[in-house]
């Protein structure tokens, strides 16, 4: 192992125990490394927005003649004046672009990328077409039906508008109610199993780590 | 007095009643009704008279009111015959305050007086007051003596008797008439200077100068002898009463002054100063009249002058007198007549020496007032205490004292009105029955006053006695000294005559006896203790001034205790409803419950959870390291393998798709964070990329995924020239659709800094994301998944995208699987070791599959035992709470 | 209504690139790539921006006269020494890449291991904060998944109901993501109705 | 113009109809009535409680890119964060935000600087209050710890787009017994936050917030119009199975 190597894998592994450290509480030690890890995060990010970015989004085109890009760029500079209070109201204009930008990306997202393609795919099952394919008719339909319903009852379950009953509750109708009883199950049955990959991968990078740890000076 | 009109609603109450049986009204401002009786009209008529007795007064022109003023009183002369027998005794006892008043200006220090003919106008105007509160009379003398005493004794005083002063001053300043503002403002201002106001007699002095003069020697006289207490009490009593002519006599104005603001103008008013201006005429030659045989008396000539006074206005009245009604006043005039006088005097004078106090007990007029006859006994040690004999006044009024015993051989109604006012001066200054008490007079003045209006020869032979309604109008001192809360009273909107002028006028209808005197006292002693606040102002000052408090010694307890006391018996009056007190008690019991400490449950600490979380800790790396260190057997790989891995593991095999030297789109869309688990994940795929000699395009939406994907490729031994990284890609979903619409404008240059070269190289024949052959998406976040299925799949035709997820990602994505926009999905280091197991590799992955899978179960079995235990303890914990409630 | 210039800019901005994605036309396709391609742009210089004033804030820190921030310090000095690394030698160089898997793979995966404990812990610990039903199918649905993440069940292939079961277990998230998903897309598809109706305008400061 | 644009487009005009149907003066005559969710009543405490004390109430708006389709949530987090600064402008300690993104950085100065003006209270703002974390998942809550540790914060909102690792901020919080609402787009994020937050808001509950916080008129005319898209939602996949079914689509 080189000595450059050595150096990185000593630091990564002193590194990993300060962190580690966190699990024993706060410490001056932990502090001090995440400290140095937004420093650290911050100038890579600095350097791949100037490099990846900047450069050629808002600097190359210009350079290549298309001035058209001089708008960015005149936004970009507005954007700069966001740094001094006084001027701050400049960079408005700028960031009124980038949300308007991205309202529309939400919304698109939304129609485009989510509802019409989940409901694409929850309607997909019941074409008799595929499910002749598959060879399993049965189970295809009746898998899709389940899943409709599960989603159907979740997507009843954040139903905000209720009304207010004789008694004074505050209650949504019945088949809401009966609706969201279902969908909460299958909110936690969803849960449990996100949490399960979340607990997947936290622990595999405590297991790689530890392989670390045991592995790091073993030549 | 029958009864006692409320001056609130008009009812008729009892004598002895305090308050309105109707409308609880304190039944002692009875101007009203006294005014009504007067008038014999209505009260919107004694309003009319009000407005037009306002303009007159302020036009100072009486005599235009002569007719209607005489129209009245003849209507009253008809039912009011019997009155006339109680004209003269106030009269009478009026000349001999003033006949002490000029005793007075001799031993006054403060000898200044206004200009003559000012304050002789001002001293005949007073009669015009005659009608406001005589009963103010001995009121406005102890308003005079306090001040004087309270500029020799304690300076407790001084708060109560400023406090007096200055509604007086204010009341003066709205005087509208000129003379009588000036000569009130003149008192006024005496009154600020705490001068003696015995010191300023204005027209009095003047109009007795020459008599006044003899009347200096013998009160001198009477002043050089040692006299025991008693004569002191008596001279100071006789003080009292004569200071009461003094004050009159120079602050009627005042007075007047009083009676226009508290009033409210009263109407009567005009008719009563053209009775002080016909009367103010003759005032001298009634004065000449007691003189002619003043000389023979020595000392006690106050006296004889005013029984001869009696004598003289007496045999004016005796042929009108009802004998049925003055049986006993009969008797006295009798033996006047027949020369009598001397006698009668004397014997006053020796039952005077001998007991000075008993006249007090014999008094038929105070016998019911026991309290008011007590006190002065009492009273007498404690004005010795605290007064210091140094007051000159009050010896040459010395025999004045024991005419307080006329009623007693004589019963003169005016007598037991006249002389008991002045005996009451002791007694009842002390029991703050004094101005109610005295009130009595005025009526039957007024009353004389109408019986005599009819036959204007007896008028004139009245008028001689302008001294007597002169010190009538001496009560103005007392009621200018209460201007101010008169001022605050007239917001009543009730003509605020003094109360004691109604008194006469509704007792009137009968003679006035002795027995009903007492009922006065009773009636008007609770008036103060069961509603002060109700109770006319001047009152109050009554018993805060006057000598007599000093005398009596309770001008502490009287003024300042009753005072300062009386604030909290409004609050232990307040009447609290059960609605109130339940109210009250939830507030109290609420605040009670915010001042008690709240039980704030038991912090288990940090300690406890730290050890836990340690121990958590300990245990997952111990069954992570135990197997790396093979003390831990291994467990067998998993023969059920999902259906997305083995679908990639078909694609990737697959070399219709995957071409030796095809271009295949690699996107790392993890964080370093997860790279562990990501490298480990993909390391036999790219091995199997780079084995084929697969040209990569690297590309991240995530700034730091090129280097992680430089990383990955370099672990693999991927040859650089079939590799290039486009670097970070921008924008998240927008970046990736510019991409997807047009990869070489949305990724022109290299991870270098170089750019692009597309169509070339590496790049070769790739214009478009169709182009490559599949697209591998390394990503740990399930939306990145998601956006390059929305933005990305669609731009690929038929080319498959392949997917290598972190285990968190996996169950949101697999929905992509199921829906066939992604065609395979390796999930973590489980679905990586089952992606080596299918192709027989041996990685990474399948080293750390073991410990994986313990740490994986110890987890589980954490998880349940925790909720067991945790679900236990609060099962428990409901338990005892409920055993609790 | 506050800044209205900006309020026009970003509705004429969002409703255009809007238009692009649902209506096929030539024009606007081109014009929303190209208002994407500036957002981009525009998105990388604000990064810049907000890194430049998380600086400032640090180094205010540095220098507070009552609490004064020392650890800040070191985040001011790890800023400059990578930026300083990378803009000089690129991004592509090896010590910025060893500053990367060296320096920022080490911390960020011992954080996500931290995490996992974290987790283990509050699991512990979650019946004191969530009751009822819904808290009990939640752990007893992550103990299941982890079972079956581990890949522990090694008689799968000997029992073949078993097979069809976790098949069936698998798909029983599927639902309830979609349906959290879809409600997501919703609430998202609101938010930005907000903002392209200028009801919304966080930008107008 | 493929069926799914029509669809998506049909979905945007409903949707802009219904939220501007909704905001008409008529329709607000009646409070609309949403079912309550206890997290709200106690944020409220929390919120108010923390303006008692003095403390720091703490906003966290994501990583979120907002060029990306999840920036919906970071959207919601800087109305919330312009509502609560609004509401503890009186607090003796500022309400500060935090994110994980530049973008948002920025956002969040300027929706603290409009509520400080509608405050009447610009001499008060201090764009210090929001700042830039972290600019990676990762440095963002590496960032967050030493707000939630030495910041005098009482009351956390974590509202926008976060990874898994957002539990290690929410573990912190609550060994700092502060107390935390928090909400993501993100389902592994709301998995985690269910297991590790005092109080989390699970899916679209997020996007109810402001109108949960009565910030205004146009957010209740949003949660209804998305309650009503709900159903055409439901009905359009009904009808789209059905068609599927017989073969129709």
């Amino acid at each position: 192992m080189q000595t450059a190597d050595l150096i990185w894998t000593i630091v990564g592994f002193v590194l990993t125990l300060l962190v580690l450290s966190l699990i024993l509480g706060d410490n001056p030690l932990f502090r001090l490394v995440s400290y140095l890890f937004v420093g650290l995060a911050s100038g890579a990010v600095a350097v791949i927005a100037i490099y990846q970015v900047i450069w050629p989004k808002l600097i190359l085109p210009i350079l290549r003649g298309e001035y058209l890009t001089l708008i960015p760029l005149i936004l970009s500079v507005l954007l700069i004046a966001k740094l001094v209070p006084r001027l701050s109201f400049l960079g408005n204009f700028s960031m009124a672009y980038l949300v308007g930008a991205g309202a529309a990306v939400a919304v698109g997202g939304a129609v485009m990328g989510t509802l019409v393609s989940q409901t694409n795919a929850l309607i997909t099952p019941f074409s008799l077409k595929t499910a002749a394919a598959s060879g399993n008719l049965v189970s295809q339909i009746a898998e899709g039906g389940f899943i409709l319903i599960g989603t159907l009852a979740t997507l009843f379950y954040f139903q905000f508008s209720a009304k207010v009953q004789a008694n004074q509750n505050i209650q949504r109708s019945q088949f809401i109610e009966t609706a969201g009883k279902f969908g909460q199950a299958f909110i936690a049955i969803t849960f449990g199993a996100l949490l399960a990959g979340v607990f997947g991968s936290s622990i595999a990078a405590l297991v790689e780590r530890l392989a670390f740890l045991l592995t790091a000076f073993r030549f | 007095m029958a009864d006692i009109r409320c001056s609130n609603c008009q009812t008729l109450n009892p004598a002895d009643a305090t308050l309105c049986k109707n409308c609880g009204q304190p039944l002692l401002d009875e101007s009203i009704s006294w005014l009504d009786d007067l008038r014999g009209g209505s009260e919107s008529a004694a309003w009319e008279e009000t407005e037009t007795a306002a303009k007159a007064n302020q036009e100072a022109q009486p005599n235009e009111d002569i007719p209607e003023w005489l129209q009245r009183i003849r209507q009253r002369s008809q039912t009011e015959p019997e009155k006339t027998g109680q004209v003269s005794p106030t009269e009478g006892s009026t000349e001999n305050q003033n006949d002490w008043l000029s005793n007075v200006q001799q031993t006054a220090t403060d000898s200044a007086a206004s200009s003559a003919p000012s304050a002789d106008d001002d001293w005949l105007q007073s009669l015009r007051s005659s009608k406001a509160p005589v009963g103010d009379e001995p009121s406005g003398t102890l308003v005079s003596s306090l001040d004087r005493l309270s500029s020799e004794e304690t300076q407790a005083d001084l708060p109560d008797w400023m406090a007096n002063l200055e509604p007086l001053k204010s009341g003066a300043e709205e005087k509208p008439d000129e003379l009588l503002s000036a000569s009130s403002t003149d008192w006024a201002s005496r009154f600020g200077e705490e001068e003696p106001p015995t010191g300023t007699p204005g027209a009095p002095v003047d109009d007795t100068q020459d008599w006044l003069s003899r009347f200096s020697q013998p009160t001198d006289g009477l002043n050089s002898e040692p006299g025991a207490n008693e004569d002191w009490l008596a001279g100071l009593q006789a003080a009292t009463g004569s200071l009461a002519g003094a004050n009159d006599a120079e602050i009627s104005p005042a007075g007047e002054e009083t009676d226009w603001m508290s009033s409210l103008r009263n109407p009567d008013l005009p008719g009563e100063a053209q009775l002080a201006s016909l009367k103010s005429e003759e005032s001298s030659t009634g004065e000449k009249e007691s003189l002619s045989w003043e000389s023979e008396l020595p000392a006690d000539l106050p006296v004889q002058e005013q029984t001869a006074e009696t004598a003289d206005w007496l045999k004016k009245f005796d042929s009108d007198e009802p004998p049925s009604n003055e049986d006993q006043s009969i008797s006295p005039i009798d033996s006047e007549r027949s020369g009598e006088t001397p006698d009668w005097l004397s014997s006053i004078s020796d039952q005077e020496t001998e007991q000075p106090a008993a006249p007090v007990e014999g008094e038929p007029s105070i016998e019911p007032g026991d309290e008011s006859q007590a006190v002065p006994a009492e009273s007498v040690p404690d004005w010795l205490k605290n007064y210091t004999p140094d007051e000159k006044p009050e010896p040459p009024v010395e025999p004045v004292a024991p005419i307080s015993e006329e009623p007693q051989e004589a019963g003169f109604s005016w007598q037991s009105l006249s002389i008991p006012a002045e005996a009451s001066l002791v007694n009842n200054d002390e029991s703050d029955e004094l101005s109610p008490f005295a009130t009595a007079n005025l009526p039957d003045w007024l009353n004389q006053e109408d019986n005599g209006s009819p036959r204007l020869p007896y008028d004139e032979q009245l008028i001689p006695q302008p001294d007597s309604t002169g010190s009538s109008g001496g009560q103005s001192p007392f009621t200018g000294s209460d201007l101010g809360e008169w001022l605050d009273e007239s917001s009543l909107a009730t003509p605020a005559i003094p109360a004691g002028g109604s008194q006469p006028a509704t007792g009137g209808d009968q003679p006035l006896e002795a027995a009903e005197m007492p009922t006065w006292l009773q009636s008007m002693r609770p008036i103060e203790m069961v509603a002060p606040k109700q109770t006319p102002t001047e009152e109050k000052h009554v018993e805060k001034a006057g000598p007599l408090a000093g005398l009596t010694g309770v001008l502490p307890t009287e003024d300042l205790v009753g005072q300062y006391i009386k604030p909290p018996i409004y609050s232990v009056k307040l009447r609290v409803s059960e609605k109130q007190r339940v109210h009250a008690s939830l507030i109290e019991s609420l605040i009670s419950d915010e001042t008690q400490a709240q039980l704030i449950p038991a912090d288990r600490g940090e300690t406890p959870r730290r050890i836990l979380r340690i121990l958590v800790a300990v245990l997952l790396m111990l069954v992570i390291i135990l197997p790396m260190l093979n003390l831990l057997p291994a467990l067998p790989a998993s023969d059920i393998l999902p259906q997305e891995l083995v679908a990639f593991e078909q694609i990737m095999s697959d070399e219709s798709i995957l071409a030796q030297g095809s271009p295949v789109l690699l996107a790392v869309e993890y964080e370093p964070g997860l790279s562990g688990e990501m490298q480990t994940a993909s390391e036999a795929v790219i091995k199997q990329l780079s084995n084929r000699g697969i040209r990569l395009t690297i590309i991240a939406t995530s700034p730091t995924g090129p280097i992680l994907a430089q990383s990955l490729i370099e672990k693999a031994g991927y040859q650089s020239d079939q590799v290039v990284n486009l670097g970070y890609l921008a924008g998240g979903s927008t970046g990736l659709q510019s991409f997807s619409m047009a990869p070489a404008q949305a990724a022109p240059a290299t991870l270098q800094g170089a750019l692009a070269s597309w169509n070339k190289g590496v790049l070769a024949g790739v214009s478009s994301l169709k182009d490559f052959a599949a697209v591998i998406v390394l990503t740990d976040d399930p939306d990145k998944g998601r956006n390059w299925v929305e933005q990305v799949q669609p731009a690929l035709a038929s080319k498959p995208l392949l997917m290598i997820s972190s285990a968190q990602a996996a169950p949101l994505l697999l929905p992509y699987y199921n829906s066939g926009q992604v065609k395979g999905i390796i999930t973590g280091i489980s679905g990586a070791a089952g992606y080596e197991g299918l192709i027989q590799s041996k990685g990474t992955a399948t080293l750390l599959r073991t410990p994986y899978q313990y740490a994986m179960l110890l987890t589980a079995l954490l998880i349940l035992v925790g909720g067991l235990v945790s679900s236990i303890i609060t099962s428990i914990a409901r338990g005892k709470a409920e055993k609790e409630a | 209504m506050r800044n209205p210039v900006a309020t026009a800019i970003a509705i004429a901005v969002g409703l255009t690139i809007l238009a692009g994605y649902f209506i096929p036309l030539g024009i606007l396709t081109n014009v929303r790539t190209y208002l994407l391609d500036w957002a981009i742009g525009l998105a990388g210089m604000a990064s810049l921006v907000a890194i430049i004033n998380l600086l400032m804030v640090h180094a205010r820190k540095v220098r507070d006269q009552r609490e004064p921030d020392r650890y800040s310090i070191f985040l001011i000095l790890a800023f400059l020494a990578t930026f300083i690394a990378g803009i000089v030698l690129g991004p592509a160089s090896s010590v910025f890449h060893n500053i990367i898997t060296s320096i920022q793979i080490p911390i960020e995966a011992s954080l996500m291991a931290v995490l996992a404990i974290s987790l283990t812990y509050a699991s512990l610990r979650l019946f004191k904060r969530r009751k009822g039903w819904m808290a009990v199918l939640f752990v007893v649905s992550t103990v299941v998944f982890l079972i079956i993440g581990s890949g522990f069940l090694t008689f799968g292939s000997q029992v073949p109901l078993l097979r069809e079961l976790l098949g069936a277990i698998n798909m029983l998230p599927i639902a309830g993501a979609r349906g959290i998903l879809l409600g997501i897309a919703l609430g998202g598809l609101t938010t930005g109705l907000r903002i392209l109706l200028g009801a919304d305008r966080p930008y107008s400061g | 113009m493929s069926i799914e644009s029509i669809a998506g487009l049909f979905i945007v005009v409903v949707g802009l109809g219904l939220i501007a149907f909704f905001s008409l003066p008529r329709m607000n005559k009646t409070k609309p009535v949403f079912r309550p969710i206890p997290a709200f009543q106690r944020l409220r405490r929390g919120i108010g409680l923390a303006v008692e004390q003095g403390t720091r109430l703490h906003i966290s708006l994501g990583k979120g890119d907002l060029l990306s389709s999840n920036n919906s949530s970071a959207l919601v987090g800087l109305t919330t964060l312009e509502r609560i600064a609004r509401l503890s402008t009186a607090s003796d300690r500022p309400t500060i935000a935090t994110s994980g993104n530049g973008s948002l950085a920025i956002l969040s100065q300027d929706s603290l600087h409009a509520a400080y003006r509608i405050a009447n209270a610009t001499e008060q703002y201090d764009p210090d209050r929001g700042r830039l974390a972290g600019p990676t998942p990762f440095s963002y809550i590496a960032g967050m710890l030493p707000v939630v540790r030495n910041e005098h914060v009482s009351t956390h909102l974590l509202i926008g787009n976060f990874g898994p690792e957002i539990g290690i901020v929410t573990d912190e919080a609550g060994q700092q017994s502060s107390f935390t609402l928090a909400s993501s787009d993100s389902l592994p994020a709301q998995a985690v936050l269910y297991a590790t937050a005092q109080e989390p808001l699970i899916g679209e509950e997020l996007y109810a917030i402001p109108a949960y916080l009565q910030a205004g008129t146009i957010y209740n005319a949003s949660v209804r119009a998305q309650d009503v898209l709900r159903w055409v939602l439901a009905g359009a996949i009904l009808v789209g199975a059905i068609l599927k079914l017989v073969g129709v689509l």
